[in-house]
Formats: C-alpha cells, sequence, structure tokens
C-alpha cells in the first residue's frame, strides 16, 4: 500500500554520553562509536578537493574498495584512500582531518585503482591548501620545514658540517668546489647519509666501495641541500620549489658524467620532478640520474671479484616505494644482494611491486609522533615483524630512511638480537673486507 | 663604599633559593670590597636573612604580593638610597622584571646571566653566559656600580644561611605603581611533574624493557630527589604519560644531572637533554650516541648497577 | 497459401526495425501498430536523450520512421490491433481490428514478429515506500526524461529550479516482495544519463544516486557512469532508500549508507525512482490471443533450449524487443533485426518446401 | 588592539660560534642568524589577540643581517606593516642600546601593547623588554605564558619556577616578555612569504643615537665541552663508588 498521510520525520538525539566498554564519552566523541544518522552529504569540501590542481581525480572514485587492502596505512589503523573519499562526500574538510598527514605516497592505491584516483597528487595538493589556509600542521613537520628552509636538512644541523661524516670515511671524498676538474660521478650524498648516524655508516661504506672499484667521483659537500621531493610530497611547495632552483643551479656550476644518489627519493626528484620543473622556469636539467644500486649493478663484473668475505645470513630486502612502485626497480638491489657470498634472500609476501611501506614517504619521516598517534603500530613495525615471520635475520635496505626507521621498529617490537637492520652498501663494504 | 645589596626573593612567603645562593656570593664580594652585605625585602619577611650585615625592609601589605611595577619602583627607590656598589639579583622570572627595569631606571650597567663573579683589582668582574651557554662572557662595569643578575645554580646556597638574627632597617616605599595588580597565584596540578623544572632527571630509554621495570628508575630518582623522565619509545608505549617525554618531540630539560638509562640517544632525544649540566649514560651499546653527549658513561648492565646506585645514595 | 510475408505487432524500435528488416530481405512486412503513431515509447513517453550516444530520441526515432514509411515492401496499419490468429507456421491468417470502428481486416501471413514492448513499473504499487502518488516531487524516470525533454527540469510541486536532487535505484526490480525478481537493466544507464542531463540543465543542482549496485554493462561504464560521476560530479552512495518522508517542503530520503554503515536521513527537492519495466498490457494481450507462453513475471517466454533469443513458444512467431523482457534500446533494435532474417527465412524455406512444419526451427 | 612585536636576530647557535681574534665579541663574519625564538612566541601570541580581538601588528626590528626576510614571515603570518631600524648597527648592539633605539621610534607609533620575546641568547647586559619599558615609561611583565585583552587592560600569566603562575591585571600600554604563547607559532609557507616580498614593503625608520650598556667586555671565551663520555670501567661497586663520588663532588647528592 502507498504511504497515507504525512509522516513526521524522527527527531535524531545526540546523546548527553554514551559508555563504550566502560569508558563513559561526553558529548559529540559517542558519535565516533554509535553509528550517527548521516543528515547531509556536504559537497563543500569534495568540490574544493576536486577544484585543486592535481585534485581532479578524486571525483573518480566509485567506492570499489580494492585501494584499501593494499594500503600500508589501513594495515595498522582504520584509513584508505576510498575512506577518504566517503568522508569528504560526508562533508569532512580533509585539510582539517587528521587522515591528511597519514598518506606516505607509497603509491599502491594507485597501482590498484581501476579509476586512476591519484592520491599521490591529490594528498600533496590538500596538503598544500591546508598549509597556505594556515591549518593544523603538525609541528613535528612544521619544524622540520623550518629546518630545511634554514639549514637544508631536516635535522636543523648546521650546512657547515654536511660533509663531516667523510672525515672518517678512511678514504678520500672530494667535493666538487675543490676537484676543480670534470668528475666522472657526482655523489649527491642526501641528509640522512650526511647527518643521522647511521646514515653516516652508510655514506662512509659508499665512500669506500666507490674508492675500491676506481671511480671517479665527488661530492657536492656543503652545497649540497635536501632534494625537496619529500617537502613537495608533504605539501610545502613553495620550499621544494626553492631547493630545486637551488640545486639545479649549484649542480649547474659543474662537469659531470652522471649523478649517483643514495635515496630513491633524491632519484624520483632528479629522474621525474626537477626535469619539468627546470622546464618550466627556463633551467638546464639534463643528466644521466642511477640510484647507487644501479650503479653498482652495471659493475658487478668489477664488483663481484672484490666481494671475498662471506656474509652467512638469511636476509629479505624491502623494496623503497620511491626506488620500486614510483620508478620500476625492482632487480638491481637484488642482483647485488646476490653477489654477495654467503647470503640468502628471502622474499616477504609483501614485495616487488606490492611492496610494503616503512612509513618515511611522503613526510612521513617527519610525521612519526603524529602518525603514531593515530596508528595502532608504525609501518616500520609492521614490516620488521614480517621480516622475522618471514625467517630473515637481516633486513637490508637501500633507502636512507630506512636504516633507522627499522632499527627502532626491531627495538621497540621487541625483535632485538632477532633481526639486524643494514644497507645493501654496508654490506658490500663488509664483504669487501677479506681477511 | 663597596656594600652589596642582595634583593630577597620571595613568592607565597617563601624565600626563594637563589637568595641564599646570592646572599653566600655576596658575602664573598663584600668582603672583597671592603663593604657590607645588605638584603633588601620588598614586602615579604625578613626571617632567615641572618648573613646579612643589615636588612632593610620596604613596604607593608601594600607590597606583599610581587607585580612588577611596584617592586620595579621600589628596588629602584632602595637603590637610590642604599647606594650598593653591587646589586645582586635573581636571574629569575621575578628577576628578569626587576633587573633590566632597574638598570634602565638607574642607569646603573647591568652584567645578565651571571654565572661568575670576583673582585679584582678593587673592580667587580662577572662573567656571563650567553649563547645558549656556548660562549663565556667576561664583563666589568665602565664606572663603579652595577647591577647583577644571578643564574640559579651558580653558587652554593649553603654559604648564604646562617643562624644569626640580621639588624633590620625600615625603609620608606615608593609611590605606589598600580599599573600592574595582582589577581591570584595558580599552584600546578599536584598530579603533574614537571620534568623540566627538576634539577635531577632519572631517564628511561627502551633498556628498561617493560613498565614494571620503571620502579628501578623510581627509586633512584626518588633518592636523588629527582623525577623520572623518558625516551618517546618509553612514552611511545604507553608506560610512562607524555609529560615525561624528553626531547625534540617531548620536552627539553636542562637539570643539573642528567641520568639516561638504556637510552641509545637519538637525535630526537640528544636535543632535548644534551644542555643538561652533568649527563650520565648507562647503555649496554658501547657505541650507543648517548656517550657522545654524556660527560660520564657506563657500558653495563642497567638492572645491576641501579638498584646498586640507588641503595649507595640511600646510605 | 504459404507466402514469405510477415506480421510485426507494435511500431516501437524493436517492429520498426523488424520491419525494416524483412523489407531489406525483399518481403512483404504489414506492421501493426495499436496507437495512431509510430515510434513506441521514445515518442510515447517523451524521451529526451537516447543512449548510446545521446541523441535527440525523437530526431532518431524519426529518422527510423521515415525509412519504414517510404519503403514500399512495408505495410504500415496504424491504430490496429490484432484481434485472432489462425494457421500455423507458413500460413497464419490473422485478423487485424481497426480500434475504435469494428472494421476489420484479414491478412495473410508466413511469419509474426511480436514486438509489443514493455511499460514502466507503477511505483504507487504495493510496498513502495515512496510516496509517488503524495508527493509531487516524487517523480519517475518517465515523468523526468519528459522534463528534459522540454528543457524545463523542476520541482513539480512549484515549478522552482531545484538545488537538490536524487535518484533511488531498483524501484520495482530485484524485489521478491514484489514480484519483479529480475534487473530491469537499463535504469542505472538511463538514471546517470539523466543525471548529466540535469547537471547539463540546471547546473547549481547536485545529483546523488543511491543504488544497490551500479549496473552499468559494456561501454555505459566508460560512456555515461564515469563521465557522469568525473566529468559531471554526480554522486554515487552505495545504499538503498527504504521510505521518504515529507519534511517542511522537501523530501526527507531515509536509508542506509552502507559504505558508512550509517542510516541516512538527507533531504532532496526533488526524488525520482528508478522505476523498472514491467511487460505492457499489448504484450500480455498478444501472448493470449497468440497463444504465447509467458514467463512468471508476464513476459513473452524465450525457450531457452537454443541460442534464439527470438523465439517463442509458436513455430512461427517470433519475439524482440522488450516484451521478451527488459532490454536497452541496443538490444531492442538487435532482436528486432534478428527477428526479421528469423521470420522471413523460416517463411520461405516452408514456402519452398525445404522443411516441414514439424521440423520448423523456432 | 594594536600591537607591536619586537623582532630581533640572533646567531643561530646550530652553527659552531668563534671568537673574534680580539677576544670581545663573536667571529661575525660567517654568522648564520635567525629570529630569537621567543620572538616567534611573542608574534604567535600577538596573531591569537589580533585574531580574537581584532586590531593590528606592526611588526619591529632593528636592522640585521636578512631580517628582511623575517619580517617578510611576519607579514605572512599575518602581522600588518614591518618596520625595520636602520642606521649605525654594526657589530653586538647591546640590549640597552637597543632599547633606547627601539623607544625612540615606538614613542612616534600609537600601540596597545608590545610585545617581545622574554629573554634572547646574546641579552649580555639583560632584556631588552623591560629595558625598553622602562623607557618609554610604560609597566612590564616579564616571562609571560598568557595574554587576554580585556577592554583597556590585559590579564596576563606569569610563569615562575615549580610551574607557580601568577595572574595580574596590566593597564594598557604596556610592555610584556613573552615566554610562550598558547600554541607553537604557526608556519608561514614559503610560497606565502615570497608572495608577501612582492606584495609589501618595510617601513624603514633611521635610529636615534643610543648609548650602550656601561660595560666593558674583558674577553669572551669558549666553555670547555667533553666530545665523548669519560668511560667509567670496573664491576658494579667499582662503578657506583665512581658515580656517586662524580656527583658529590657537584653537590648533587643533597636532591
Amino acid at each position: 500500500m502507498p504511504v497515507k498521510g504525512v509522516k513526521q520525520a524522527p527527531i535524531v538525539v545526540e546523546k548527553d554520553s554514551v559508555t563504550v566498554r566502560g569508558i563513559e564519552l561526553k558529548g559529540q566523541w559517542n558519535r565516533m562509536f554509535e553509528p550517527r544518522v548521516i543528515d547531509d552529504y556536504d559537497l563543500t569540501h569534495l568540490d574544493r578537493v576536486a577544484a585543486l590542481s592535481g585534485g581532479e581525480s578524486i571525483e573518480f572514485c566509485y567506492q570499489c574498495g580494492k585501494c584499501v587492502p593494499v594500503c600500508p596505512v589501513d594495515v595498522v589503523g582504520n584509513y584508505g584512500p576510498r575512506k577518504i573519499v566517503r568522508k569528504l562526500q560526508l562533508g569532512v574538510d580533509l585539510t582539517e582531518d587528521a587522515d591528511l598527514w597519514l598518506c606516505t605516497t607509497c603509491m599502491n592505491c594507485l597501482r590498484v585503482c581501476p579509476k586512476e584516483v591519484d592520491m599521490i597528487k591529490i594528498m600533496p595538493a590538500v596538503r598544500e591548501q591546508a598549509i597556505l589556509d594556515g591549518k593544523f600542521v603538525p609541528p613535528e613537520l612544521q619544524k622540520t620545514f623550518e629546518n630545511i628552509a634554514r639549514y637544508g636538512n631536516p635535522q636543523g644541523e648546521s650546512p657547515r658540517k654536511r660533509a663531516d661524516w667523510a672525515k672518517e670515511a678512511g678514504v678520500p671524498v672530494p667535493i666538487m668546489a675543490s676537484v676543480k676538474r670534470p668528475v666522472d660521478v657526482l655523489l649527491y650524498v642526501g641528509s640522512y647519509p650526511s647527518y643521522h648516524p647511521r646514515g653516516k655508516d652508510a655514506a662512509r661504506a659508499m665512500a669506500r666501495v666507490l674508492t675500491a672499484l676506481g671511480v671517479d667521483f665527488a661530492i657536492l659537500g656543503h652545497e649540497e641541500k635536501e632534494d625537496g621531493d619529500s617537502v613537495r610530497l608533504a605539501g610545502e611547495k613553495g620550499l621544494y620549489e626553492t631547493l630545486a632552483d637551488s640545486t639545479i643551479k649549484t649542480l649547474a656550476k659543474y662537469r659531470f658524467n652522471r649523478i649517483v644518489v643514495f635515496g630513491p627519493h633524491e632519484y624520483n626528484a632528479f629522474k621525474n620532478v626537477y626535469p619539468k620543473f627546470a622546464a618550466e622556469n627556463g633551467l638546464a636539467w639534463d643528466y644521466a640520474i642511477l640510484h647507487y644500486t644501479q650503479f653498482l649493478a652495471e659493475r658487478l663484473d668489477q664488483l663481484t671479484p672484490l666481494l671475498k668475505k662471506p656474509i652467512e645470513i638469511t636476509t629479505t630486502f624491502h623494496d623503497p616505494c620511491y626506488l620500486g612502485r614510483h620508478n620500476g626497480e625492482y632487480d638491481a638491489p637484488r642482483r647485488l644482494l646476490a653477489a654477495i657470498p654467503g647470503v640468502t634472500l628471502v622474499e616477504m609476501g609483501r614485495s616487488r611491486e606490492n611492496g610494503y611501506c616503512c612509513g618515511g614517504g611522503g613526510g612521513g619521516m617527519w610525521l612519526d609522533s603524529f602518525a603514531g598517534g593515530h596508528q595502532k603500530m608504525r609501518l616500520s613495525e609492521r614490516r620488521v615483524q614480517e621480516a622475522v615471520e618471514y625467517g630473515a635475520s637481516l633486513l637490508s635496505v637501500c633507502c636512507p630512511y630506512e636504516v633507522s626507521r627499522f632499527e627502532d621498529g626491531v627495538k621497540s617490537t621487541g625483535n632485538d638480537g632477532k633481526l639486524i637492520v643494514r644497507d645493501i652498501i654496508e654490506m658490500i663494504d663488509e664483504a669487501m673486507r677479506a681477511e | 663604599m663597596g656594600n652589596v645589596l642582595v634583593v630577597v626573593e620571595q613568592l607565597n612567603g617563601k624565600t626563594g633559593e637563589i637568595t641564599f645562593e646570592m646572599l653566600g656570593k655576596g658575602r664573598e664580594l663584600a668582603s672583597a670590597l671592603g663593604g657590607e652585605l645588605h638584603a633588601l625585602v620588598i614586602g615579604g619577611q625578613a626571617d632567615e636573612l641572618g648573613i646579612a650585615d643589615k636588612v632593610w625592609v620596604m613596604g607593608d601589605g601594600a607590597l606583599a604580593h610581587y607585580t612588577s611595577a611596584n617592586h620595579k619602583a621600589a628596588l629602584v627607590a632602595a637603590i637610590s638610597a642604599i647606594s650598593p656598589r653591587v646589586t645582586l639579583i635573581g636571574n629569575t622570572s621575578i628577576g628578569m622584571d626587576l633587573a633590566a627595569g632597574a638598570s634602565a631606571a638607574t642607569g646603573i650597567p647591568l652584567i645578565a646571566y651571571c654565572n661568575a663573579l670576583r673582585v679584582e683589582g678593587g673592580q667587580v668582574v662577572g662573567t656571563s653566559q650567553i649563547y645558549g651557554g656556548k660562549v663565556l662572557a667576561e664583563v666589568a662595569p665602565e664606572d663603579g656600580a652595577c647591577i647583577v643578575s644571578v643564574l640559579a645554580g651558580a653558587f652554593p646556597a649553603s654559604a648564604g644561611r646562617s643562624d644569626k638574627t640580621p639588624v633590620l632597617e625600615t625603609l620608606a616605599p615608593p609611590a605606589l605603581d598600580n599599573r600592574v595588580r595582582f589577581v591570584r597565584l595558580i599552584e600546578p596540578e599536584a598530579a603533574d611533574v614537571d620534568i623540566t623544572k627538576a634539577a635531577v632527571v632519572v631517564s628511561v630509554g627502551r633498556g628498561i624493557q617493560s613498565a614494571d621495570n620503571i620502579e628501578l628508575a623510581d627509586g633512584l630518582a626518588d633518592a636523588l630527589g629527582g623525577v623520572v623522565g623518558a625516551s618517546r619509545p618509553v612514552t611511545d608505549a604507553g608506560w610512562l604519560p607524555k609529560s615525561r617525554q624528553v626531547g625534540k618531540s617531548g620536552l627539553r630539560v636542562k637539570p643539573k644531572l642528567y641520568l639516561a638509562l638504556g637510552i641509545s640517544g637519538a637525535p630526537e632525544h640528544l636535543e632535548g637533554m644534551k644542555d643538561s649540566g652533568l649527563i650520565i649514560a648507562i647503555n649496554q651499546d658501547a657505541s650507543a650516541p648517548i656517550f657522545d653527549v654524556a660527560h660520564y658513561g657506563v657500558v653495563g648492565d642497567l638492572f645491576e648497577i641501579v638498584p646498586a646506585l640507588t641503595e649507595k645514595i640511600k646510605g | 497459401m504459404a507466402n514469405d510475408a510477415v506480421l510485426i505487432i507494435g511500431g516501437g524500435p524493436a517492429g520498426l526495425e523488424a520491419a525494416r528488416g524483412v523489407a531489406g530481405l525483399g518481403a512483404r512486412a504489414i506492421l501493426v501498430e495499436r496507437r495512431n503513431n509510430l515510434g513506441g515509447a521514445p515518442i510515447n513517453e517523451r524521451y529526451a536523450a537516447l543512449t548510446h550516444g545521446f541523441r535527440d530520441a525523437e530526431e532518431v526515432m524519426n529518422e527510423i520512421i521515415a525509412e519504414v514509411t517510404s519503403e514500399a515492401l512495408i505495410d504500415v496499419r496504424l491504430g490496429y490491433s490484432v484481434a485472432a490468429v489462425a494457421g500455423s507456421a507458413g500460413d497464419f491468417t490473422v485478423t487485424l481490428a481497426k480500434e475504435g470502428n469494428g472494421h476489420s481486416d484479414v491478412v495473410n501471413v508466413g511469419a509474426i514478429i511480436v514486438a509489443t514492448g514493455f511499460q514502466h513499473f507503477d511505483p504507487g504499487r504495493e510496498t513502495q515506500m515512496y510516496g509517488y502518488y503524495e508527493f509531487d516531487d516524487v517523480i519517475t524516470l518517465q515523468d523526468s526524461e519528459r522534463m528534459l525533454k522540454d528543457r524545463n527540469w523542476v520541482r513539480p510541486s512549484n515549478g522552482e529550479s531545484p538545488k537538490r536532487v536524487c535518484f533511488i535505484q531498483c524501484v520495482g526490480s530485484r524485489d521478491r516482495h514484489i514480484g519483479n525478481e529480475y534487473c530491469s537493466k537499463v535504469c542505472c544507464g538511463i538514471a546517470s544519463k539523466q543525471a548529466i542531463e540535469i547537471r547539463q540543465q540546471v547546473p547549481d543542482c547536485r545529483v546523488f544516486i543511491f543504488y544497490i549496485d551500479m549496473r552499468m554493462y559494456g561501454y555505459w561504464e566508460n560512456e555515461i557512469y564515469w563521465p557522469a560521476q568525473e566529468k559531471y560530479k554526480v554522486q554515487y552512495v552505495k545504499g538503498i532508500v527504504t521510505e521518504i518522508l515529507k519534511k517542511g517542503d522537501k523530501l526527507l530520503v531515509r536509508g542506509e549508507d552502507t559504505t558508512m554503515g550509517r542510516p541516512v536521513e538527507v533531504t532532496m527537492d526533488v526524488v525520482v525512482l528508478s522505476n523498472g519495466m514491467e511487460p505492457s498490457a499489448g504484450t500480455k494481450e498478444m501472448a493470449r490471443v497468440l497463444g504465447l507462453k509467458q514467463n512468471k513475471y508476464g513476459f513473452i517466454e524465450v525457450p531457452h533450449d537454443a541460442l534464439n533469443p527470438t523465439a517463442t513458444s509458436v513455430p512461427g512467431i517470433f519475439v524482440s524487443g522488450a516484451a521478451a523482457g527488459p532490454r536497452d534500446l541496443d538490444d531492442s533494435v538487435g532482436t528486432g533485426g534478428a527477428a526479421a532474417m528469423k521470420a522471413v527465412s523460416l517463411a520461405r524455406k516452408l514456402a519452398r518446401g525445404d522443411l516441414q512444419l514439424a521440423n520448423a526451427s523456432r | 588592539m594594536n600591537i607591536i612585536v619586537i623582532v630581533k636576530h640572533v646567531p643561530d647557535l646550530v652553527e659552531e660560534l668563534e671568537i673574534a681574534e680580539d677576544g670581545k665579541d663573536l667571529n661575525r663574519d660567517f654568522l648564520k642568524f635567525v629570529v630569537n625564538e621567543f620572538d616567534d612566541q611573542a608574534l604567535e601570541q600577538a596573531l591569537l589577540l589580533k585574531e580574537k580581538g581584532g586590531g593590528t601588528i606592526t611588526a619591529v626590528a632593528l636592522d640585521a643581517p636578512e631580517i628582511d626576510q623575517t619580517l617578510f614571515t611576519c607579514l605572512a603570518k599575518g602581522a600588518d606593516k614591518a618596520v625595520k631600524i636602520v642606521g649605525d648597527l654594526e657589530g653586538r648592539v647591546t640590549s640597552h642600546a637597543a632599547a633606547h633605539m627601539l623607544a625612540d621610534a615606538l614613542k612616534a607609533m600609537s600601540h596597545d601593547l608590545i610585545l617581545t620575546g622574554v629573554q634572547s641568547a646574546e641579552d649580555l647586559d639583560g632584556q631588552v623588554g623591560p629595558l625598553l619599558a622602562t623607557y618609554l615609561g610604560e609597566p612590564h611583565v616579564s616571562v609571560v605564558t598568557g595574554v587576554e585583552a580585556r577592554g583597556q587592560m590585559v590579564v596576563v600569566r606569569q610563569e615562575y619556577a615549580g610551574g607557580v603562575t601568577g595572574e595580574f591585571e596590566v593597564d594598557l600600554p604596556a610592555v610584556l616578555g613573552i615566554q610562550a604563547a598558547p600554541q607553537p607559532p604557526r608556519y608561514a609557507p614559503i610560497s606565502r612569504v615570497r608572495a608577501t616580498m612582492k606584495e609589501k614593503k618595510l617601513v624603514e625608520i633611521q635610529a636615534a643615537a643610543a648609548d650602550g650598556a656601561g660595560l666593558n667586555v674583558r674577553q669572551m671565551v669558549r666553555p670547555q665541552v667533553a666530545s665523548h663520555a669519560e668511560m667509567i670501567e670496573g664491576n658494579t661497586d667499582t662503578v657506583v663508588e665512581r658515580i656517586v663520588g662524580i656527583m658529590a663532588e657537584r653537590g648533587l647528592m643533597n636532591g
């Protein structure tokens, strides 16, 4: 029977308090736990995101949900691109939502998205808007921006000390400004290998390995600055542009055949992002860019005979998002590991194209405390557990963000003594130290 | 004349430790200058000030509660009346109000952030700790008199205590400056420990292994009259509240003594404690970066050392 | 007397295509249409744009109608209906009755094609809680088509331009309670097509589509669904609406947002019910007159024992278009052509004696 | 409320500080400068007051290396006007001289409230705030952690050691030395700072002649800093003995 007469709409009452698992929640907080009635689809914020340059594809989502199971953040929390789109459709202002800062731009969602909803463009665009609007920016990230703006590195260390690591490398590390001649390889060290204690270990190993191979290389020394790619992805586009401009102009002063970078983030910046910026700004940028694993993998004939000391260990390899998924390089690091005598490689379930994320990308490196407050555990901790589950005793990495992240994760998950973390360059360096 | 005037700091009716630190040093300076040690009490009481040759008491109920405007006016009036060679003021919240203001009002130079004072050839020479403690500047006033704001903890308080009964003298208060009016004092919440204010911080890191083991640190902190702090992993794990976290994303502390137990010394942590007066670190790992900033280090098992240390301190 | 003439019942897209097909094969077609005009639902229901291609329905139909009416081999009988049929495949004797005046004609044909189409589900029926007959601003897809065609898409209650409109999918379809267990197949596409047109005609009106699952077959996905979402910013909400209540001068739409797992109570200016397809009265009547089996929903049954989508239970009688079940225009026209081919080919084989009636394939 | 925020550049302590050859100042040739962190807090407090109660904010700074960038950052964060006091400002400017120059400039600028950072790393001769207040004849409160506007006065909170806080009413105009704003200083995106540089101009005022602090700097030295811990070896008893000895030496055993 058709509805007869006019019904009154039920009045939806928000409870003053509600008790959830013995905890009394007052006022609006009970909404979090009660299936609150949706009384509006306020599209203001969805429209605003879609109107941003880079935000357009937010509206492509048809809620298939493929992204959620591969999102590394959803594994440790209630998150995922599909859910963000739905929140926007429900009127949530993403520029004021914690979700905005949790995306690590790992790109696993885009890899599987049938509609190509591009969170790698959306998130930085919305973050930029949030920053420009003066919305909440997690203080640790803000501090990092300030450090990078002031010192050219996220740690806030003196730029003059950028090459200090080289003093203890045991081999000469030439600096471009001093060599006054073209070199074959410009080694772009990056901030973490320059300043972080564990990063410096890797940088020194790199210097020794390059020297052993007879590579004619030099570094920029105190002229080097943060590349800015993670800054860009974290939403500070203006700062990224300043850094890109500065780096492009610094490199233009020197002659070299190729740039070898330590970090996948620098690799991505130099290979995919700087060319566009240079073209738009009338600057020259035409360099051969190699990640160090690629550079060394090309020289395996020369390298292999030097690897005399076996490292008897079962290792697993963590694909860096920005070397793997973003740039398609999965083999070079594995070829290097295979060349080290004694090393057995086991692959984790999430590897290569589906590699898990360490949590450091897209500004995550500088949002650890904030992200930790919105997740059951850190992504790095989840990854460490996976490495242990797959029977590895050593987690090998080739991104400078990762050694410290995973070493922290080893300790906090109680896996001290069960798993060690090494950059591949450290392993190569060690294997070269024959008796 | 070479009299030294110590400005007594009292809050809530209690004389601050800094006052005795200044009185002790003031006694020494007065002797070197051949003058007397005077103390100035503005609107408070003159107990415990026996070491001074004379205690000037100024004001009554109207000056009972500290206010920057009234107390500055009082101090300026007192300096004019007493004409001390050296005026010592604590470099505290109150001292920051008073010292520079008095210097500007009287035209007497000010040596701020002073942690050492001596008399050399009849002249007062002070050492000012500036640039975050990275530079020590030795300065002397161009003319005779000076005002000195003294860092807390620079001189021993014990030298400033005496059982003697001081000679009291009353000073007429100046015209009141009521542009700043006292409303109330707010006490901190009792439950919350402020690790930034503690003189001794016993901090624990991942090496403490479990929440239950934190009582080891509690015991040591109690024995030392200090508080327990932590590195991030410990607060992240919920073993201690966030208010105890030392580091870049936590609180920066600068206690006289910082004991780091089982803390490896992540840069994030070091940034929050490296300026502590004395840092002693106990850690299993000889290469832990905590040893780069610590003054003394022990490579060893904290579960053995800490209980023994606590016992020893308790005597 | 065996002949290869074919009687086509119904002048909609399927019937018109069947007539074209029969004539194209060089056979004579008699096209019977009960109404006084050709074109079927797109013309009679005053559809706006068609899928595919978003071309104007009237324009497209007029092209086809012109082709059919100018074809010498096609005998168009407007205002006629089929009153009786006798004989069998290869030799049917059909009585055509002129509507209204009692005049009748008898024609002799070798095969018959039924193209009597569908009717829109009546959303006031039975358990529907959507208040179609109570609330002026609750309308159906065909109501909406008419407003789109007139380029006057307004709130029927007051003629004002709406700000928020939603479509409710699966009205009268996929519902055991109502008895229509089938998917009507076109409503997702039509709703999305209309959503695009509403956004074109009333740009500041937001359009929502509440759905159980979007069934956008084949190219409808990329031609309609994706542009609706990506270009026209139509909001798709997974979750179906249970009831509509009046709230002030608005409609309160109540349902569940299933991806959020939360109840929904949102106000709308206009609600469009994506009502499904049911067999038309003509289809049911022809089944009776021609002795064709119907399925449980009243559509003409196609025995699915062979790959022969135009067969019926009676040899020599074929079915095309939505008389056989929910079909979109492409399928209706496609089966019209297929039925023409089947009908002419069967009639000719029988006429030539190549085939015995007993073996006549459907 | 019309608020003036005093902004000061100080040597960046992240860098190694070197003493000049004459031993009386820092070697200023290679110094990097940063805005005094407490001045950042003062600006944040001013911005919060303006957001709540309206008014204007003027950032005022003595000329210093890279000060323009800092003043534009103040504008990018929400200050309405930025004033640079120029003149003979080479080398370390004493707090007394700075306060004189600021007082001279500020006399001509109508204001209700002046906010300064509570202190800076080079306040050898005292904090600028109370000096400035005295020269201007305005009341001053130091170590302020909370400011609330209330008509022609402000209610402020002054923090003391041990977490005790005093609350005061202060008549305007007044000078406050800000320890901390209620929230961390906001971030000025680089692109907005750059846009501000194109849109706005700094106002320049000539500095008045000013006396110094009346102090002679005899010498500056860097304190001895141990680069690595002195390691205590031995068994638990030896280690404990030694630690207690070290603590006793420094008077840390009484708590």
